[in-house]
């Protein structure tokens, strides 16, 4: 009874989920969009529970919603006025994307049931965090150095490109 | 060292390094340039008589370096000394020696003194160099360079626009003949395979007569009629005059014009072997002698009929090659040499003393310059052909050789020898006789310095002797030392008498038509004259410039043909490109949404073929 | 008495698993911690409001709130009455979306992080094994709620203030995770129980490197809940109240309710990872639980009454520039006490942390103030 | 484990991905071009994770890669926001259509 | 530890402050607060609050005789005073309207040092909060009049100094007087 419950819970939370990326492509308002997805975030991490994926729900609660929506928030707000809407695109525009999107999503769903993907599995254990670091740090560890060393460029870059110039 | 010296190109390096040394050191030296090169030429002239004295003790001295050689292909030159090459040399640097004492004094006041000289030396280098030659190669080098000098020399004074338009007029004219004499050359070493003028004779006579080489002797006959200013090249000339008078003497009159002669008796065994080149050099000769012994009969300047006459005695000269006579011709040249410098000298004289050269003006110099007078007499009456003097000698070879030939061509001769006497007498009586009232300057007019007259005498003496050796007096003893061709029979008394009777009657033509009979039949003679000028001068001139013309028109044709076709080829496609790319250049909108969209309809296009609906 | 509360829940959860379904019973026993964390939260931050101001006062030689029922008890009651009447004053140019949402965004994931926190004995609400990360994550999110709050009021002093509190929360939140870690390396596990099971012998403040990561988890903490010495965002004195400037009335409330709760979670895990958590000789495990967190909160108070107020740059250079360089250096010290036999053991951190204290202060000598010597006219 | 099955979370997961680009394509703010990369990188981290569930046993490269992931689309959140700003800072607005300088 | 030797000290003061308010006298660094209401501050005898009159037997003949000293000296002049008359219109030496605008009166005592007859003094009452701010703080004579005890009382030494110079002035009248009149006309 209580993984129905669950289950449902987690219909719920993908409509949720849905309804509110559909938002944050069409809201007028930037800020709301940038809320929207956040909201979507929030979302996928309580997908990332159900499927048995806790560390990485707390990392991107942690990466997406703390770190990456602070710095999108902070640009919209240094870049919108205070109470612009954005304007929306011409109607051409909007109307080819959403036929090119509508048909991507036929050919695609086309795809996902016309293959019959492996039994849900009930059997083999998750992951834990344990053996999560492990396989990072083992089968794992070039790109995971790499990764460091991305994000310290990144870093660098970041505050160069958006430094005011001195003169 | 001392056998170094006496090389037979010698003659040739010393003016080499006289003209390099005054062309280098010009401005330091100034004035000494006239001694440096004087002395360069008398050191030529030195070593020339040795070398004829030994040529005629031991024979031919021949020696040669290998010039070009690739792979089995190797073309040799070096120099040729036979009686022939060593006497044209002693004459050629004793002229050279003359005139160029004679110049110190004309040119002393010109600011290019030292340009003049190097210049000269230059031209004295080139001309021993050809003689001494060989090969037609070393020949023809020499004779390029000649060409230039000549070039430089008439066009002395540039900031004159005659002479600077004449120096054009003559370089292009001789350039036309120089590019016909390398093609024959062309040809001969093509089919003989050699240039060497010895080899040459033995390999013509070996290959017998043959239309490649009878049109190769008939382009190296326009080649020496460029240069000797034959009929159809005989334009430069009378403008050459333009430039300063130690040149027309040396260039004009003795030497370079004699080159082309000097060519055609080297390479007579090849024009032999055709009958028709030989009759049509002769005819040409004849021709021009004709012509242009009418024409010195019309110009009111010395120099200008001094160039007239000079053409009819290289007409006179090529009409005896064409008689197959080249040794008769060869002793005329020399003779002319001496008696014609003589004269252009004289001419120098009088410009110099009265500053101009019309017969109009001039008149009774005879009393205030004796010296001058007595030369130019004894040059004048050598050219009418006077029997003691060297001038009667050679044109009887002449009229020899014509009277073996042909009886017309004799005739035509004989007239040009009145009409030669005619002139040269007329022209010492305007100058000289007559009464001194007449021009104004003939008063001021003074004896030339020391330096100008000496030469003038040397040359008188020389004019009066040349001819000497030449004559039955010695037993021919000129034309057996360069052996080339055998005398006539002297004892045709025809010819003897008809030269005596065309010289005696010129003279007295001459003297008639100055003294009583001044001004008559002037006037009808007059249109004559004109008619005469119009075809002998000005049709040549309109010819060249309707030759030249037509080349600029084909030259233009060709042009555009080239542009349209080759160009339009080459641009075609990139005018095609831009097209299209104005047409491709809309999609690039600017937007990034644009490319976005083109992106993601790629994709599912992709998608969908993928999944091969 | 040591499992009063436990007893509790099970006698409740007996009592509905005679009338529910089984799979009513887990439900029911989630439901009841649930709603024990949802009394808990309200509960103790109107006493914490109390106490401080109680604390507050008695540092500055006054009294504090006694009048509202005997000792002042029913202060916090009077301020919630007082919040409630208080008319709810809403600026006409807000952003209706946001500016409704903020508040009760605000107070979720306060009230959410209790359930990581180990009250007492296996009296944890909800021991995931990703605990501490759990609890760092939702502590990220107020950020983006009071971005929403700050631009919601369409007001330049919230803005203002919103920028302000969101850069000091982001720069101290990395020090904060970075100084966690040497203590997640001790106890080899991120769940909060095991973290308290592994300090029974030795609380983890009583190694050197334990000490120093607790004191700078600590410092932090304050920081992120926007307290004490860095409560510049919401300063009075300099940008009226910060983000919350246009809330009145229930709103503020919130805000002051998520506050409170932020700083007592901050205590607890401060005493969870660092002080032995429920680790105590005689009294029931709860209860020393209970002790030290208000010790901490007590020392939080403590800072309020002393210190000044950071300026804008010191508090963000003493991040980035001090303190975390110092957390990162804590790392390899905690490692060498780990693996170096005993003598070295204690030794090598100390010296580590001795030598890096050192030179982080030496760079930072531009921030000490320098001694002020009064000259008295003579 | 929920016995969701996996094609309901796959068919999620492309919705998000389509909501993703029909904002990409539509919007004319760069920031809100930035915000639907996002939701692209967030749904297909999202496959990586239900795939993980039934990868072999304990292997946890699933969750592994959709970690690192997130990391780099942190990263490339970071570069394009500052981008975004500098242009901002150069242009005073960051319409997509103002910043056409590249067109030929 | 330079860096953190400031904060640490003021610790110290803080808890040392902390501590001393529960177990410390007020005087020795407790608390020294007093909890108004329930327990007061002894007001200092020159305590100065909005004036009030002396009577000395009855609050019908008030020490004062209407002479507007007091009046005119007040800078925000917020002293009225209309002199009584008789039934015949005479002047008499007590006033008939003595009102204070304690709205405006800023307690500077001034008419207190003014007054020659020592019939005005200030107050120590100060909780005299009104309901409205006209009418209610518009204070009357019979408001203002309060008996010589009540200042003995408040004012003691100075209430002292005033009457014994007062009895000492009257003796002297009544010594004057005796020889010539009756005392009563210097109440």
């Amino acid at each position: 009874m209580l993984e129905l419950i669950a289950v449902k819970g987690i219909y719920i939370l993908m409509v949720f989920a849905a309804a509110a990326a559909f938002a944050s492509s069409l809201l007028p308002n930037l800020f709301h969009g940038a809320l929207a997805l956040a909201a979507v975030l929030l979302a996928v991490a309580g997908l990332y529970l159900s499927l048995g994926a806790e560390f990485l729900a707390m990392v991107q609660i942690l990466v997406y919603v703390g770190a990456v929506m602070t710095l999108v928030i902070y640009a919209v707000m240094l870049t919108g006025r205070l109470e612009e809407t954005v304007t929306p695109s011409g109607r051409i525009q909007r109307a080819a994307a959403g036929v090119s999107c509508a048909i991507f999503f036929v050919l695609v769903c086309g795809v996902l049931l016309s293959t019959n993907w492996p039994a849900a599995p009930g059997g083999n254990p998750l992951p834990s965090v344990k053996d999560l670091g492990i396989d990072l740090m083992k089968r794992h560890v070039f790109p995971f150095e790499v990764l460091g060393i991305l994000l310290f460029a990144v870093l660098i870059g970041a505050l160069a490109a958006a430094r005011r110039e001195k003169s | 060292m001392v056998t170094l010296l006496l090389h037979p190109l010698s003659p040739a390096a010393f003016p080499l390094a006289a003209a390099a040394l005054n062309f280098i050191f010009g401005k330091q030296l100034k004035a000494k340039t006239a001694w440096i090169s004087s002395a360069a030429s008398l050191m030529s002239f030195a070593v020339s008589i040795f070398l004829l004295t030994r040529t005629a003790a031991h024979g031919v001295m021949q020696g040669s370096i290998i010039w070009l050689e690739a792979g089995n292909f190797k073309i040799t030159s070096g120099f040729l000394l036979d009686p022939l090459s060593a006497s044209f040399l002693a004459v050629v640097s004793l002229v050279g020696m003359l005139i160029q004492i004679y110049a110190a004094g004309s040119m002393k006041d010109d600011p290019e003194f030292t340009r003049f000289y190097s210049t000269l030396s230059l031209f004295m280098a080139a001309m021993t160099a050809l003689i001494a030659a060989d090969g037609l190669l070393l020949f023809f080098m020499a004779w390029e360079i000649m060409g230039l000098c000549s070039f430089l020399l008439i066009g002395f004074w540039f900031q004159k626009e005659a002479a600077a338009k004449a120096a054009h007029k003559a370089f292009l004219a001789t350039r036309l003949g120089d590019l016909c004499l390398l093609l024959g050359l062309l040809m001969l070493s093509s089919s003989l395979g050699t240039l060497q003028f010895t080899a040459l004779s033995e390999k013509a006579a070996a290959l017998g007569a043959s239309a490649w080489l009878s049109a190769a002797a008939l382009l190296i006959f326009a080649g020496a009629a460029g240069k000797s200013a034959q009929f159809p090249f005989h334009i430069w000339l009378p403008d050459a005059m333009e430039g300063p008078t130690p040149v027309s003497a040396l260039i004009h009159a003795a030497t370079m014009v004699a080159a082309g002669i000097y060519l055609l008796i080297r390479t007579f065994p090849v024009l032999a072997l055709d009958a028709r080149v030989l009759s049509v050099i002769a005819a040409v000769g004849t021709f021009t002698a004709v012509l242009t012994a009418l024409l010195a009969l019309r110009s009111q300047e010395i120099k200008k009929t001094l160039a007239f006459s000079t053409l009819s005695q290289l007409g006179m000269m090529a009409a005896c090659i064409g008689f197959s006579n080249p040794g008769a011709a060869f002793f005329h040249l020399v003779t002319h040499a001496f008696f014609k410098a003589l004269l252009f000298m004289g001419a120098g004289n009088v410009l110099h003393a009265c500053g101009t050269q019309n017969l109009g003006r001039l008149g009774g110099l005879g009393r205030p310059m004796k010296l001058t007078s007595g030369a130019f007499l004894v040059g004048s009456l050598a050219l009418a052909g006077l029997p003691p003097l060297s001038g009667f000698w050679s044109k009887e070879g002449i009229l020899a050789a014509a009277h073996g030939y042909s009886p017309f061509y004799f005739g035509a001769l004989l007239l040009t020898s009145f009409l030669t006497a005619l002139y040269s007498a007329r022209l010492y009586l305007q100058i000289f006789e007559g009464s001194a009232s007449r021009s104004a300057d003939a008063e001021t007019a003074r004896e030339c310095p020391k330096s100008m007259t000496i030469p003038l005498l040397t040359l008188g003496v020389l004019a009066a002797a040349a001819g000497i050796p030449g004559s039955p007096w010695m037993g021919y003893f000129f034309q057996t030392f360069i052996g080339i061709s055998p005398h006539g029979d002297p004892a045709s008394y025809a010819v003897l008498a008809g030269s005596l009777i065309a010289c005696a009657l010129g003279l007295a033509g001459a003297w008639l038509s100055a003294g009583p009979w001044r001004g008559l039949g002037l006037k009808e003679t007059a249109g004559a004259g004109r008619f005469l000028e119009k075809a002998g001068m000005e049709l040549p001139n309109s010819a060249a410039r309707l030759f030249a013309s037509g080349l600029k028109t084909a030259g233009r044709a060709a042009a555009c043909t080239d542009r349209l076709l080759l160009d339009g080829a080459v641009m075609l496609p990139g005018v095609l490109l831009q097209l299209a790319a104005a047409g491709f250049r809309k999609i690039q909108s600017g937007f990034i949404l644009h490319y976005l969209l083109a992106a993601f309809a790629a994709v599912i296009g992709l998608l969908a073929a993928g999944m091969n609906f | 008495m040591e499992t009063l509360f436990i007893q509790i829940k099970t006698l409740l959860v007996n009592a509905a698993a005679l009338v529910l379904p089984p799979w009513g019973v887990t439900l029911s026993s989630m439901i009841i911690s649930a709603l024990a964390i949802l009394g808990l939260g309200p509960l103790i931050m109107m006493y914490l409001t109390l106490m401080e101001r109680k604390v507050l006062a008695r540092m500055q030689n006054r009294i504090g709130p006694n009048r509202a029922g005997p000792w002042g008890l029913l202060q916090p009651l009077a301020d919630g009455i007082k919040m409630l009447t208080k008319e709810d004053i809403r600026p006409s140019a807000a952003d209706p979306l946001l500016y409704f949402l903020a508040p009760i965004l605000i107070a979720v994931p306060a009230l959410m992080v209790f359930a990581v926190i180990p009250f007492g004995k296996g009296m944890t609400a909800a021991d995931l094994n990703v605990g501490v990360l759990y609890f760092v994550a939702l502590s990220s999110t107020t950020t983006l709620v009071i971005f929403m709050a700050s631009w919601g009021s369409r007001n330049k002093y919230s803005v203002l203030g919103g920028m302000r509190s969101v850069s000091q929360m982001i720069s101290y939140e990395v020090t904060l995770v970075i100084s966690v870690v040497p203590i997640l390396m001790a106890a080899g596990s991120l769940s909060t129980q095991t973290i308290v099971e592994s300090q029974s012998g030795r609380w983890y403040a009583a190694t050197p490197w334990g000490l120093l990561s607790c004191m700078i988890f600590f410092i932090c903490g304050l920081a992120e809940c926007n307290r004490s010495p860095f409560d510049l965002p919401e300063a009075e004195s300099e940008i009226v109240a910060g983000y919350h400037t246009e809330y009145s009335g229930m709103r503020f409330a919130l805000f002051y309710m998520a506050e409170f709760m932020n700083v007592f979670s901050i205590c607890a895990l401060t005493v969870t990872l660092f002080l032995g958590g429920w680790q105590g000789p005689l009294l029931p495990s709860w209860l020393w639980f209970l002790i030290k967190t208000y010790l901490l909160i007590f020392i939080v108070f403590w800072f309020r009454g002393t210190l000044p107020r950071l300026r804008a740059d010191h508090l963000m250079g003493l991040a980035w520039k001090f303190l975390l360089p110092l957390a990162v250096m804590n790392i390899p010290a905690a490692a060498m006490s780990h693996f170096l036999s005993e003598p070295f053991s204690t030794a090598v951190p100390l010296a580590i942390l001795m030598v890096s204290v050192a030179v982080l202060s030496f760079f930072n000598k531009g921030y000490a103030a320098e001694k002020r010597v009064y000259h008295f006219t003579d | 484990m929920t016995p969701v099955p996996e094609s309901h979370y796959l068919i999620f997961s492309l919705i998000l991905f389509s909501a993703g680009i029909f904002g990409a394509l539509t919007r004319r703010n760069a920031l809100g071009v930035l915000i639907a990369l996002e939701l692209m990188l967030n749904a297909v981290a999202l496959n990586f994770v239900i795939f993980s569930r039934t990868a072999p046993e304990g292997s946890a490269s699933g969750q592994v890669s959709a970690f690192f992931i997130i990391a780099l689309a942190a990263a490339g959140a970071a570069a394009g926001l500052a981008i975004v700003l500098a242009v901002y800072r150069s242009r005073k607005s960051i319409q997509t259509d103002d910043t056409n300088l590249l067109k030929w | 530890m330079i860096f953190g030797a400031g904060i640490l000290k003021g610790m110290l003061v803080t808890l040392r402050s902390f501590v001393n308010s529960y177990f410390k006298k007020p005087d020795q660094g407790g608390l020294f607060t007093v909890e108004y209401p329930e327990k007061r501050l002894v007001a200092k005898e020159r305590f100065r609050n909005f004036p009030f009159l002396v009577y000395d037997e009855k609050p019908e003949d008030p020490r004062c005789v209407a002479c507007d000293i007091c009046a005119k000296e007040c800078p925000p002049k917020c002293i009225t005073i209309v002199r009584d008359a008789d039934a015949e219109g005479r002047p008499l030496k007590k006033p008939a309207l003595f009102d204070i605008d304690l709205s405006v009166c800023m307690n500077c005592g001034i008419c207190e040092e003014a007054c020659p007859f020592d019939a005005i003094f200030m107050d120590h009452e100060f909780e005299i909060a009104g309901t409205e701010r006209h009418q209610s703080l518009l204070y009357h004579k019979e408001d203002l009049l309060k008996s010589n005890g009540y200042f003995r009382q408040i004012r003691p030494s100075d209430a002292a100094l005033i009457d014994a110079r007062r009895k000492e002035a009257e003796d002297k009248k009544k010594a004057a007087l005796k020889p010539a009149a009756p005392p009563e006309k210097k109440e």
